[in-house]
């Protein structure tokens, strides 16, 4: 009998402290599948953001930095210039990246940055207990729109790939989820290609995970998904926004 | 100082912990006393570890952090392990012997075992476990008044939920008698 | 009076703050201070207020320029490194003669540092947090009583002299509760506020909200004249609580959440015979020298104990100036001391003396 | 013959690989919790199993291997 | 004989402090007279942002705030909130607007902040002495760029209008000039489009003004507006990339 | 040695970091700063180097922290406004045990402020930029040799004991031009970094750069063992200058800017028959109290100068603690003070004293 | 017939309305300088202005006044 | 302070004041002596008023900037009514007599009046006219040595431009004949 499937080597044993059911794992695996299919981990360092990911440093087995909250595109930055030739990974939430690192990111976006950004859109801050992210659905119920979101007060939700396919230095923005096998292939698929698109330097590769909180949608694992499914997807499609590669071209 | 009381309740996330140390606070201020609530808070608690501390006391409060419990409701083995040898001696411990298969060691502390998840599954009311620790408690250490214990159950529950307190009463009671 | 209730502590303050008049918040979130933001959102919607969580902290502290700039009684909240964000944005409305209110609700740092309770962000309010030489009104809560009746007096100071105002709480004071209650609304209006930048109608002069003073003698005299408000605030404005300190040998300095756990010790001193006292500054700025400085001859030792590695103890070393010795205790990182571990200390410096 | 192995003592019994089995084959024990406190997941019928590692690539704790 | 130009009411006394030549004096005049053609300046509050435009607390006759460098949109949202009813604009350059100030320019856009911005790109940083900005064009020579932008290492410049038009909360996202007394014309139109906006609570209107830096470009006056025309416009295309009034609805 | 040559401070200070090995600058434009990076987009593209003008200060510092963590001598520099937005990145640099570089030329505050030369950060600098208990190595130049001279000092004790570093310069010396003079480069090997996380090659365990310790005690632990390393640069690095202190009555304490007004107000003095001194604090952070000690006996008076309304006059009252009189005289917003000001405040000493 | 009025201690001698004025009316002084340093704009034939305001519309400091 | 020379050049921004400033700094560097350079800056440069303070000195120089000025080269009138005052008596002041119409009327002061613009223009070195100003000065009080001025001149001005140095060769030498 042979192993077809077992924790990838670039996970260290550290038991993840997501909640149960948390996506979070699962996209913690495919970047560590992905780094040892490429056989980078002890050529990459990551860079954990602030939320739920934070202990991330924790769970990748290459070197790792932690960066202050919506940070991490910078810290990032600073490190690809350091070591060119090394690989290097941002894990980002929707609060990390789009709120507070907003500018962080379209920056490290337009300037082509050389880096590879997993960013994962789950529509709320979870570490902090469930706050609106700027991902947050119109009407959707959180801690800070306890009645709902009011896109008149609280405005609408952004839609990242999109924003950051305007730019020129983005060579790959794509958005993926997790809910199923075939679509958790998909998304392997696109990490893949993202950070291959470093290492072939063609600038900056966001793909965007929408994935769950079942703890501060207060759902259970299986509803969260099925929630996904049913708010999420259609506001956030998945497909590709922007791929050089498919374009034919370099950045 | 002898007229403090300091409590410490520990369990897992969701077994009611912050709910059950609201319950006596309250049941502090209808008695008119000094107290004080805090709870353990952070990351560590989606799903890990819980706990609260409660002081009640007839002075104004200084460190509303229970570090050396007077009394420690323990919902589960590690917290039980966590914090028996920090009870003062003395103290009391309330024990879910449903969920913990140990026994406290210790010989100058009192310790009470209760199957209270059992029993609260049986009673259909398995979130009141720990209510039920807590009629149990004031039933040994009577650290309130009838009335303020009753009062503050009606506190804590709102109006609405008129079918949970019900159950809860029922837990308190439970608890007096077990 | 009003009755009393069990309320968290960030939840009181908002509450007090809404009951001061404040209608606009402007957040994001940050624990241990979170429940002030969810709070203010359930609440002010229906209060006809404002809640808005900014998109960083850095947003939140200059929409609070602005709506101060407007007139209204706005605020915002966060903790230690949401703080150390907003420190330029306190600059400016330092530098703007605003009164704006910033709620600290303390962690350990540095850095990400820990989320549990901590007063290692003392240097920052009362000294620096930010650029230039200005101060901020600071008050240091000990109870959750306090959390609710610093809100007002924050604001009536800050508009009445024209400084922001900040209140510097820390987790555990954020997280816990107690039984407090809210004071009857005053009927006092709000002080008129003739500089406010709200739209001249063509009924006055043009209102300018700005900190920029391009000629050094300019900007020299401005600052000179808001140094007059701040000598001002010196005299006037200090606070602090005197316990058992009359006839005290060790006099124990401590603020917030550890002169909470002081004064159990000092309790615990007496009942041992041993004649301590605590000193709790209430405004950490201006800092209550009057008070230190009244107990200076006749105690034998200052104590002070923070939860840091030692910053207020400057400050208290600079009142006394020598004539009493002054040691520290402290725990950092989000440890909160015992009473117990402080009553060593005490003992220390009884045996010491005797 | 395939074999699935799942480490108790990392399960969170979250229930994902038990809804992504093609064969129906996990369930959450009822009557034990491990010592997060958790009902973990459980193999019922390890015959039946034909490797297909949904149940693994759906598991968020990376608590299951699967050997065919 | 009747006055058919002068100097607009909105507009005070104090000459400008701007070099020989600046644009930036053409766009306080347009928003002045677009002032006093709509009669709101006595319920107009202005927001200065830190750039050559920082003094604009000095010209306009209205109330004025003076804002932190990159932070106008976050004070007229501040502003906005507690006067909603009043009429608030910021006057913002390229460095201020689309550099340090871009997390709040995206999330002011996307809440639909209901505000005027006038967004002066002159691709440069003017007040500090000619640093490279987000908008600087490739290969342009600026005291950071000395021996031109190099986009594989400064990264691409940012094309604000077609970012900030993905938008859900963005009213009116349109690029003018003032090359030409035509341009300034419909420069006007635009800027009175984006107060009619803000009264009409239409949400965040942008007018990107394409703009000359003659000191910095180290031209002169004339040769600068040249410079425009051959290098800024065809990057930077004149038009409207969105206006919800013409899509026939409000936000 | 090397020929003399003129250059303004604030493009010396950038030479010299490149000549220490400096090859990755992350900045902002800023007055009275740019110069700096401007001379860097100019040679380091040249020197291999990579000069990247980040999209705002936070961004830079936190490329510093990025590029530090590589292992490399990274830097950035701004100005006061600027710095205060650095505040949480070097907050979280001083707890991630990184040595990285930071400048601040500082101009009038708060707020926007003025452009002009100031010393108002002091506070800032040395007691909290950001929060949390930390400290920066912080030197204070006085010439542009100084300038040339205190980064590799900089880098130098701050890659010994892991702490970040600031040169707290001012817009005088970021201005100006001195004669001054590079030393010849020394061969010594930059020191080994073997926490830096550039990739373990699986050949070490990984590396991780973290702020991040959830257990209050594990904090704790780690801030303690930060202290003692900050203890022993109190002890081994604290640098001052002394100026004819060691017969002097009146003792002058100026850093920066205003210890060259403060210098030539002393040589006045003495020229008159008074027996002034001046100390020059060269570190700011660790406090030179040693030198100030060794002058306590002696001294009659001290005075501090300062470009601000009297910031490191809390420090020398905090060594001399009340043995001798401590007065200041400052002059802030960008306004310079003049050596005859200075002068009579000198006098006005010495006429008391006679 | 119009009328241009230039406040000569604004105009900075920019020459943009130079360049704007359809008619070529207006030229920089070449041998005076306002108090500011700059060569101002000045009026060369008023007869032939039709009074377009194209000058005032471009002059980046407001320094004209049309009238007709 | 006998030994230390204090000087304030000052005028419109763009008419050579912080070239010219270098120039004398570069004199006192090749004669070996203390110097300090320091520009006026800021937002105000532009177009507006430019100023710049050298001092040149035997001692290490304390305040690099001049506030009481030996020697003041006024090249535009706001400047000249700005610092006339602040020239210490015995000091010295050039006037751009090209520029500035009024005359200095302080008595304790040295005042030369050259038409230096007017000179320059006519000998096609229109950027010259404040060099001319600072070899009468060179003239007047002999501040360097007449090696250290010609040195000073070639490292101020880049090898490259040849041409320039020649102008401005001519101009100092017109300035010391003036
Ligand atoms: C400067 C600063 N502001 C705020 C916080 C508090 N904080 C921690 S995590 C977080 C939000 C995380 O949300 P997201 O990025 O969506 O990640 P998730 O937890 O959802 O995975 C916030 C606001 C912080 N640590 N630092
Ligand atoms: C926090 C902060 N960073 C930097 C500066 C310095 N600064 C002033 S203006 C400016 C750039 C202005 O450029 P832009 O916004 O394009 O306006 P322009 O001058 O070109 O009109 C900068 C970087 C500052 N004042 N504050
Ligand atoms: S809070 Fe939400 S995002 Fe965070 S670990 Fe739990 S489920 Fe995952
Ligand atoms: S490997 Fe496939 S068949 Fe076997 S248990 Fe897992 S999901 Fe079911
Ligand atoms: S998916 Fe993993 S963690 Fe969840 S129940 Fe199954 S084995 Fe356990
Ligand atoms: S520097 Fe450029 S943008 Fe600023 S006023 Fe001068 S020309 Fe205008
Ligand atoms: S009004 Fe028209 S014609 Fe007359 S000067 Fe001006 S541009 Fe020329
Ligand atoms: S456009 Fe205006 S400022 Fe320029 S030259 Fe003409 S009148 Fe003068
Ligand atoms: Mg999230
Ligand atoms: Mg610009």
């Amino acid at each position: 009998m042979a192993v077809v499937f077992e924790k990838p080597k670039a996970l260290s044993d550290v038991p993840f402290h997501y909640c149960p059911g948390c996506t979070h794992g699962i996209v913690h695996r495919l970047v560590a599948e992905v780094l040892d299919e490429l056989g980078v981990e002890g050529n990459t360092v990551g860079v954990a953001s602030v939320g739920c990911s934070v202990f991330a440093y924790n769970y990748f087995n290459c070197d790792m930095v932690q960066a202050a909250h919506g940070r991490a595109p910078a810290v990032a930055t600073g490190l690809k210039r350091a070591l060119p030739d090394n690989v290097i990974f941002t894990y980002q939430g929707d609060g990390d990246l789009a709120a507070i690192g907003m500018a962080e990111t379209v920056h490290a976006a337009t300037r082509g940055e050389n880096i590879t950004v997993i960013f994962i859109n789950n529509a709320i801050y979870g570490m902090t207990g469930g706050q609106m992210a700027p991902t947050s659905l119109p009407g959707q119920v959180t801690q800070t729109s306890p009645y709902g979101r009011d896109v008149k007060v609280a405005g609408y939700p952004i839609r990242v790939c999109e924003l950051l396919s305007t730019l020129s230095g983005t060579a790959l923005a794509q958005r993926v989820t997790v809910d199923s096998v075939a679509h958790v292939r998909e998304a392997k698929k696109a990490i893949k290609k993202g950070f291959e698109n470093q290492i072939n330097k063609r600038g900056y590769s966001i793909i965007e995970v929408v994935s769950t909180c079942p703890t501060n949608w207060g759902l259970s694992p299986k509803e969260a998904v099925q929630w996904l499914r049913d708010n999420m997807l259609p506001y956030y499609p998945l497909g590709v926004y922007k791929d050089v590669t498919a374009e034919g071209g370099e950045n | 100082m002898a007229n403090t009381l300091n409590i410490l309740l520990a369990g897992f996330g969701g077994q009611g912990i912050l709910f059950a140390g609201k319950t006596i606070a309250y049941s502090g201020l209808l008695d008119g006393k000094e107290l004080s609530w805090l709870p353990s808070y952070g990351p560590e608690m989606r799903g890990g570890t819980c706990n609260c501390s409660v002081v009640l006391s007839d002075e104004s409060i200084g460190s509303p952090l229970v570090t050396t419990p007077d009394v420690l409701i323990a919902m589960n083995r590690p917290s039980l392990e966590k914090f028996v040898d920090k009870v003062v001696p003395g103290g009391t411990i309330l024990v879910d012997s449903s969920m913990i298969d140990i026994k406290v060691e210790r010989t100058d502390v009192n310790v009470y075992y209760v199957d209270a998840t059992k029993i609260a599954d049986e009673n259909n009311m398995h979130s009141c476990a720990i209510i039920i620790l807590v009629g149990k408690m004031f039933k040994e250490l009577g650290f309130c008044s009838k009335e303020a214990l009753d009062g503050a159950i009606q506190k804590v529950i709102p109006a609405k939920k008129a079918a949970m307190l019900e159950l809860n009463q029922k837990a308190l009671e439970i608890g007096q008698n077990a | 009076m009003a009755e009393k209730v069990l309320m968290k502590g960030n939840e009181a303050l908002a509450e007090a703050a809404i009951q001061c008049g404040c209608k606009h918040y402007f957040g994001y979130p940050i624990t241990p201070q979170t429940e002030v933001a969810a709070y203010m959102s359930k609440r002010l919607p229906k209060e006809g207020g404002v809640f808005l969580q900014a998109e960083s902290e850095i947003a939140a502290v200059n929409m609070v320029l602005g709506a101060t700039s407007a007139g209204v009684r706005a605020m915002t909240s966060s903790s230690s490194p949401g703080i150390s964000l907003k420190s330029e944005g306190v600059s400016y409305i330092g530098g703007s003669d605003l009164p704006a209110l910033i709620i600290n609700v303390q962690r350990g740092g540095p850095g990400l540092g820990g989320i549990q309770p901590s007063q290692s962000d003392y240097w920052q309010a009362t000294k620096a947090l930010g650029h230039g030489d200005f101060q901020l009104f600071v008050l240091a809560p000990s109870t959750i009583q306090e959390m609710v009746d610093f809100v007002s007096l924050a604001y009536e100071v800050g508009e009445k002299y024209r400084v922001p105002a900040m209140i510097l709480s820390d987790g555990m004071l954020g997280q816990m509760m107690e039984p407090v209650e809210f004071p009857q609304k005053k009927d006092e209006p709000i002080a008129d506020k003739p500089w406010a930048t709200n739209g001249h109608k063509n009924q006055r002069k043009k209102n300018i909200i700005n900190s920029l003073y391009i000629q050094p003698e300019e900007l020299e005299n401005l600052i000179k004249e808001r140094y007059e408000r701040y000598a001002k605030i010196k005299e006037e404005e200090q606070r602090a609580e005197e316990f058992m300190c009359d006839d005290a040998d060790i006099v124990v300095v401590a603020f917030g959440a550890s002169s909470r756990v002081s004064r159990s010790a000092v309790m615990q001193a007496r009942a041992e015979g041993i004649k301590a006292g605590l000193i709790r500054p209430i405004t950490l700025w201006p800092f209550p020298d009057k008070t230190i400085e009244k107990h200076v001859g006749h105690t034998k030792d200052f104590l002070c104990v923070e939860m840091n590695m030692g910053q207020m103890v400057d400050d208290v070393r600079l009142v006394v100036s020598g004539r009493k010795p002054v040691s520290f205790f402290g725990r950092t990182g989000g440890v909160i001391p015992t009473p117990a571990e402080v009553l060593a200390e005490i003992k220390k410096l009884a045996g010491k003396e005797n | 013959m395939a074999k699935v192995t799942i480490d108790e003592t990392v399960c969170k019994g979250c229930g994902m690989c038990v809804a992504a089995c093609p064969k129906n084959l996990l369930e959450l024990a009822k009557d034990h919790i491990n010592a997060k406190g958790y009902h973990p997941a459980t193999m019922t019928d390890m015959e039946q199993c034909v490797g297909c590692a949904s149940c693994a690539i759906m598991c968020p704790d990376v608590a299951i291997t699967v050997e065919r």
